[in-house]
């Protein structure tokens, strides 16, 4: 867990860069600070790992006062991913993430076999590992920066816009990469971002912060969308609030029942019962994308407005189809999500 | 002009003998330089307000002339190589001292950033990211540097000293130009010879740089 | 030691020594117009010869190769061998020193164009602007600043070499260190190195001063 | 054949109080004359069954006499006149004997002259023959006539040493319009002399050019130019019995004459001075 | 009009950037060149002014083939925006601005006059135009840059990912700009760009480009979000394809009804009409957002989503009530949308 208690931080120039933030980042969670350009992201996160020092105040990592700590021995306890992956150029792929355990003093035999491992954990390969950080895509260096990061093995994770100089595909790859990753480590991780979108995919919970280094408000994603605390909290988070909300809900609950049969339009399956097409009675065709029931509440609403009988075609982990759901039902279990979420916040 | 080569043919030893002479000066004053500006230049880097002062000194010693040196220098080193390294590597300050300025100011703060933000202390920082990143920038400085170094040697012809440049004044002296060529050519080829040494070495010492694309 | 540069003050000092056709003034005039005219020559050299390499960015490698060469040329055989091919004249010096001015204004050139970003030469080509333009409206102007940078440095080196010219017998302020030395005066070889030393560093910051002044728009 | 040696990096080692088992040193001024000089003292020494080494192409005397004190180099062929007129230059002794009574005299401690030898080397005052048929000139007192018409080429020092523009003032009452600093007998006076940017040239009368250009040297009636009988300069240190009368045999046997032979060889037929010098002492039996 | 004929690329080094490309773009029309990074979008560009000559092929600009014409001559004749602008370090904004009309032999006071006027149209102040252009902001840079090109009035303009650099917000304001000038002046827009939500918003028509410099698909937005050719442009253009169409459609012609009196939830009014808020009967409030008519019918479906009846409050110019909108009169109007896409497809 890490704690702000009060935390000032005004640069010998007089700019404010964080205004009096107490914030609980909780342990094994994600903590996505969002805000525009200059509101103090940055600065927040660097206090933590003591590359900035705050005015007043006091930080705590797992309860222990970062000041009193060396600074050098705190750092190389927290993985730190920077802003378009800050890699060493002289060094190769490999040497850049043993990085952290050559400087604990691990032997360069054990560092390299860990980096070579936490290489695979990433989603390089073996061969990347020998060239230099120039010769990998935009992409690849950041998975490299996170591999660095994860090197000691860190329980507290900081990685400030790590993605922000790839394309978006490779944006949501890196997404559902780091996703995963969390899942299987849960490490504390404060994530800086100032895309909405990225926050409410990856954050547990997200703060929002307003130039001048004002925490404006801290809450669950849902929360925040249903709820935002003010003005400039709602117009931060787009006008697609209403939808965005939507994307954090599966169709998991919502109810289903069979195709329909000699109306207008028929949904036409496979040999193996997979969802082909929709048919008209007049020979047209138009494409289905069945949805599992991990999907999200938006893409079901996205397919029952592209389907022309406002039916989304629902299949099993096979790609076998289970049934249909009505737009009907995916509003009501928007409107519940809403709700909830309004109850909630 | 003519050269008179049945010369030159007599005096292989002797210009051989000479050459390697004023390599060895050269080579010894940059040797020195860079052990000498490399701490400065950390200090330049790091103490912006010491900057100005070290560049300019370096700047001010590189002006002044060489018999000067050599005449002030001669109740302390006498009429030996030192006199003449000392000179040299004088001489050699101003590209190396600014240079490995530069160098350093041109690794990216960001690198610098990352070494700090993983634990590294400041010392091993220093060894093992800047110096490393700045080493194009150095050894720019370290091959201009040299090959200054090697068309300068001959000055300490004054002291006796000089290499091939006893050459120079021995075909002055005689009205005879034959030494004169011989030791420029011999001086020049020195001098692209011993940078082609330096860009391979410094290829070996920067394999990041390698297939840039 | 203090004995000498009291008297090194002394020597500089006195106005017996400024006046007349050996006198300080007249051997600085003498000095700052063979550094100057030397200076200007290899400027007339290197600055075409850089703008266009680094306009075509053809040729780099050889004329940067070249312009090594050129700084590995010993100035006192240079001197020696065009004074035995020519005979006394001020020639061998102005060979000398143009040959040492020229790389460091060519390679200074080629940089500051190399310098420029390729993007905003993009630009001034994207606008319609033909070579000539994109030479002198828009590479020029941005490389102007490591230009006078390798003017400034070929500068210096051409004042402090300049003594060489007494070498051959004529004036400038090696003047003192040639004549000194000669007449046992130790003084008078210190007066003439400090006063070089002066006229480089002098000339340097004039130079550097008029530098920032014409680009003190221009950001860091 | 070696001509031209490089610096090695050792200096000599001063043996123990006049001795030369630790071996000797000679030094060199940067002119051909005195490289050969050196040379020769080098042969009869290496006969005499001491160790040499030879350090040519040295400057001036602002440089070469600091190194002999300091032991950089132990002996070094001088000239009597040019020597004391570095060491004392009030003095104006002007025959042989008396000049060597004024150097032992005048002579730093550590330092001694061995006995002069017969040949000598005197500065002098030339012109080309047509300048001399032009004003008239055969001696120095006629340059008086033409006083602020002419200009002078000379060694820097020559400005401001008696035998040289002071002295051709106080005995002769001559002045120049201008003194052009130039070097000491060598290519920058010579050229000068020849392309008429200077009308009077101070050379040495070893000097083979003199007669090979046909040039006139003026007469001294008044003798302000001593003659400069070539002397052993040498630190106390070395200067034992067998360098002194190796040295001595030497000074004995070379003439004038000779030494301006030796000159032309290598000047003119660019023969190393080291390989004149070592023929020069075979032919004598002095190697 | 532009016309590329059959037109291949390659460059020396073996690369082919544009293979085979046939496209008409429409005079006075915004063509969007999208595709991820690399496909050849910048090339394409590029041969239209002759920055890069093309392999074979043709290329006409009113149909004058461009190879016919003097490069320099050419490209004075048409605008060109630069990613990140590429603005002349050493010159004031105004200057730079200035650069063609002053190329022209316009003389420097009518180029400076007109200069100082483009200032305005892109919304800068005069005072800006002295400064340098490393004082001004991203965004405002990329207004000079776009200024630079409309000096001369070209009828057509080359924009290669002009807003790349500026952060969301700033986007938005100078795509709107970008669409009020088009309205104005109504040049012939040629816009590179690798942002599906900006090619949609901006686009007359849309031209897909895959890498190695294959066009595979061009259309109108509305189309290729309806009928997207193949796998790849249906990847491209994002999950939420369905929905996104619906940016592209008005609230105009979708019917309204009276508010609803007396049931759970009553729609509360201020005393000019304007709506404030939905009320229920225990006294819950829950924010409502009033649309117009030319309000998409995406801001539609999001606020019906976040309405707590399904009811999307609307109002005229001035922010009065005029009526609300059923969840199902959105839906069907949507569902209207992508046939009427499938259709023209
Ligand atoms: N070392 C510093 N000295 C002075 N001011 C600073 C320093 N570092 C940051 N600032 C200022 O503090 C404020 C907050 O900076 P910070 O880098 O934390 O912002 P950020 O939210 O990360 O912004 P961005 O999204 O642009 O990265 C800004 O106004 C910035 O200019
Ligand atoms: N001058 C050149 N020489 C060789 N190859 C080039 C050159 N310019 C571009 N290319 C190559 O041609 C291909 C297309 O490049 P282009 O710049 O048109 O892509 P793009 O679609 O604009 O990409 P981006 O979105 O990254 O700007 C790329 O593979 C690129 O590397
Ligand atoms: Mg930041
Ligand atoms: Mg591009």
């Amino acid at each position: 867990m890490i704690q702000f208690d009060a935390v000032h931080k005004r640069f010998p120039n007089g700019t404010t860069a964080v205004h009096d933030l107490t914030l609980r980042m909780p342990e094994g969670g994600v903590t996505v600070l969002v805000g525009s350009s200059g509101c103090g992201k940055t600065t927040t996160l660097r206090m933590i790992n003591r590359m900035v020092e705050p005015t007043s105040g006091t930080i705590r990592v797992g309860g222990k006062d970062v000041t009193r700590q060396d600074a050098a021995e705190l750092r190389r306890s927290i993985g730190y991913v920077i802003q378009q992956a800050g890699l060493f150029p002289h060094r190769t792929v490999l040497d850049n993430i043993a990085t952290v355990p050559l400087l604990l003093g691990h032997g360069r035999r054990r560092a390299r076999a860990k980096a070579a491992e936490l290489l695979e954990t990433v989603g390089l390969t073996a061969e990347a590992g020998k060239r230099y950080p120039h010769q990998l895509s935009g992409g690849q260096q950041q998975r490299v920066g996170v591999a660095r990061a994860l090197a000691a093995d860190p329980p507290v994770l900081l990685m400030d816009e790590p993605f922000g100089a790839v394309d978006p595909v490779v944006r949501t790859q890196l997404q559902d990469e780091l996703l995963r990753l969390q899942k299987e480590l849960s490490k504390t991780i404060v994530f800086v971002t100032h895309d909405v979108d990225e926050a409410v995919r990856l954050g547990d919970q997200i703060a929002i912060f307003r130039t001048g280094g004002h925490l404006v408000q801290c809450a669950s994603p849902a929360e925040l969308l249903a709820r935002p605390a003010d003005d400039f909290v709602a117009d931060f988070l787009g006008a697609e609030r209403g939808l965005k909300l939507l994307s954090l809900k599966t169709l998991a609950g919502v109810p289903q029942g069979p195709a329909p049969e000699g109306e207008a339009w028929t949904l036409v399956l496979d040999a193996a019962d997979k969802p082909l097409h929709w048919a008209s009675k007049d020979g047209a065709e138009i494409p289905v994308r069945p949805l599992k029931d991990g999907d999200s509440l938006l893409a079901a609403l996205d397919e029952s407005i592209a389907s022309p009988t406002g039916l989304v075609a629902r299949v099993d982990a096979a790609g076998r189809l289970t049934g249909v759901t009505s737009r009907d039902d995916i509003h009501r279990h928007a409107g519940q999500a809403h709700s909830e979420a309004r109850v909630a916040a | 002009m003519t050269i008179d080569w049945s010369w030159i043919g007599d005096h292989t030893d002797d210009l051989t003998s000479l050459t390697l002479s004023h390599l060895q000066a050269a080579m010894t004053a940059v040797f020195l330089g860079v052990l000498i500006s490399l701490p400065l230049a950390v200090v330049a880097h790091r103490i912006r307000p010491l900057r100005g002062f070290l560049l300019g000194v370096s700047n001010v010693l590189f002006t002044i002339p060489s018999i000067a040196i050599f005449v002030l220098l001669l109740p302390v080193s006498g009429l030996t190589r030192t006199t003449t390294v000392i000179g040299l590597t004088v001489y050699t300050l101003v590209v190396l001292l600014r240079n490995t300025v530069e160098g350093l100011d041109s690794v990216p703060a960001k690198t610098k950033e990352a070494a700090k933000a993983m634990g590294t202390r400041p010392l091993r920082t220093l060894l093992t990211v800047e110096f490393p990143l700045a080493l194009p920038v150095i050894m720019a400085g370290v091959r201009i540097a040299t090959v200054m170094s090697i068309s300068l040697v001959s000055v300490a012809t004054y002291i006796g000293d000089g290499g091939l440049g006893q050459l120079f004044t021995d075909g002055f002296q005689r009205n005879f130009p034959t030494p004169v060529i011989a030791g420029v050519v011999l001086t020049i080829l020195l001098a692209v010879v011993a940078d082609a040494l330096l860009v391979a070495v410094q290829y070996v010492l920067t394999p990041w740089r390698r297939r840039r694309a | 030691m203090y004995e000498l540069f009291k008297n090194l003050g002394t020597w500089l000092t006195s106005g017996a020594n400024w006046s007349g056709s050996d006198g300080i003034a007249h051997r600085l005039a003498e000095h700052l117009q063979y550094s100057l005219l030397a200076t200007l020559i290899a400027a007339a050299i290197g600055l075409p010869l850089g703008l266009l390499i680094g306009h075509t960015g053809k040729g780099a490698f050889v004329a940067i190769n070249l312009a090594s060469f050129g700084r590995a040329l010993p100035t006192v055989g240079l001197v020696v061998l065009v004074f035995l091919a020519g005979g006394l004249s001020m020639l061998p010096v102005y060979v000398a020193l143009v040959a040492l001015a020229v790389p460091a204004i060519v390679t200074n050139t080629y940089a500051g164009m190399t310098a420029v970003d390729p993007e905003v030469r993009d630009a001034a080509r994207g606008q319609g602007m033909r070579g000539h333009q994109v030479l002198f409206q828009v590479e020029l102007p941005l490389a102007l600043p490591l230009i006078m940078t390798g003017l400034r440095l070929a500068l210096i080196q051409v004042v402090a070499t300049a003594t060489i010219a007494a070498y051959v017998s004529f004036g400038g302020l090696g003047r003192y260190v040639f004549d000194g030395l000669a007449q046992r005066d130790l003084v008078q070889v210190l007066g003439g190195a400090v006063l070089v030393a002066v006229v480089a560093v002098a000339l340097d910051l004039l130079l550097s001063g008029l530098q920032r002044f014409l680009f003190r728009h221009r950001t860091a | 054949a070696s001509g031209i040696t490089s610096l090695d990096s050792q200096g000599s080692s001063s043996g123990g109080g006049g001795s030369s088992k630790g071996g000797v040193t000679i030094g060199t001024a940067n002119f051909t004359e005195n490289q050969v000089l050196g040379y020769l003292y080098a042969a009869v020494l290496r006969k005499a069954g001491v160790k040499v080494k030879v350090r040519p192409n040295l400057g001036t005397r602002e440089i070469v006499i600091p190194a002999l004190k300091a032991g950089d180099i132990d002996l070094l062929p001088e000239y009597q006149g040019a020597l004391l007129n570095y060491l004392a230059p009030k003095d104006d002794s002007a025959e042989p004997g008396t000049m060597q009574n004024a150097l032992t005299l005048a002579m730093p401690s550590g330092l001694q002259v061995l006995p002069y030898g017969q040949a000598a080397d005197s500065d002098c005052f030339v012109v080309t023959r047509e300048t001399a048929r032009k004003y008239g000139l055969t001696t120095l007192a006629d340059l008086a006539k033409q006083n602020g018409k002419l200009v002078i080429g000379a060694a820097p020092e020559v400005k401001k040493r008696r035998v040289g523009a002071i002295g051709l003032k106080e005995v002769y009452g001559v002045e120049f319009k201008e003194f052009k600093s130039l070097d000491s007998d060598g290519p920058l006076v010579k050229g000068a002399l020849k392309k008429g940017d200077v009308d009077v040239a101070n050379l040495f009368t070893t000097d083979t050019d003199i007669a090979a250009d046909d040039w006139v040297v003026l007469t001294d009636p008044k003798n302000l130019i001593p003659s400069q009988h070539i002397v052993p300069l040498i630190a106390d240190r070395v200067a034992d019995d067998t360098v002194r009368k190796a040295l001595a045999r030497i000074g004995n046997v070379l003439t004038t004459a000779q030494l301006t032979e030796l000159n032309r060889l290598v000047d003119k037929d660019k023969k190393d001075p080291e390989d004149v010098a070592n023929d020069y002492a075979r032919q004598h039996g002095l190697a």
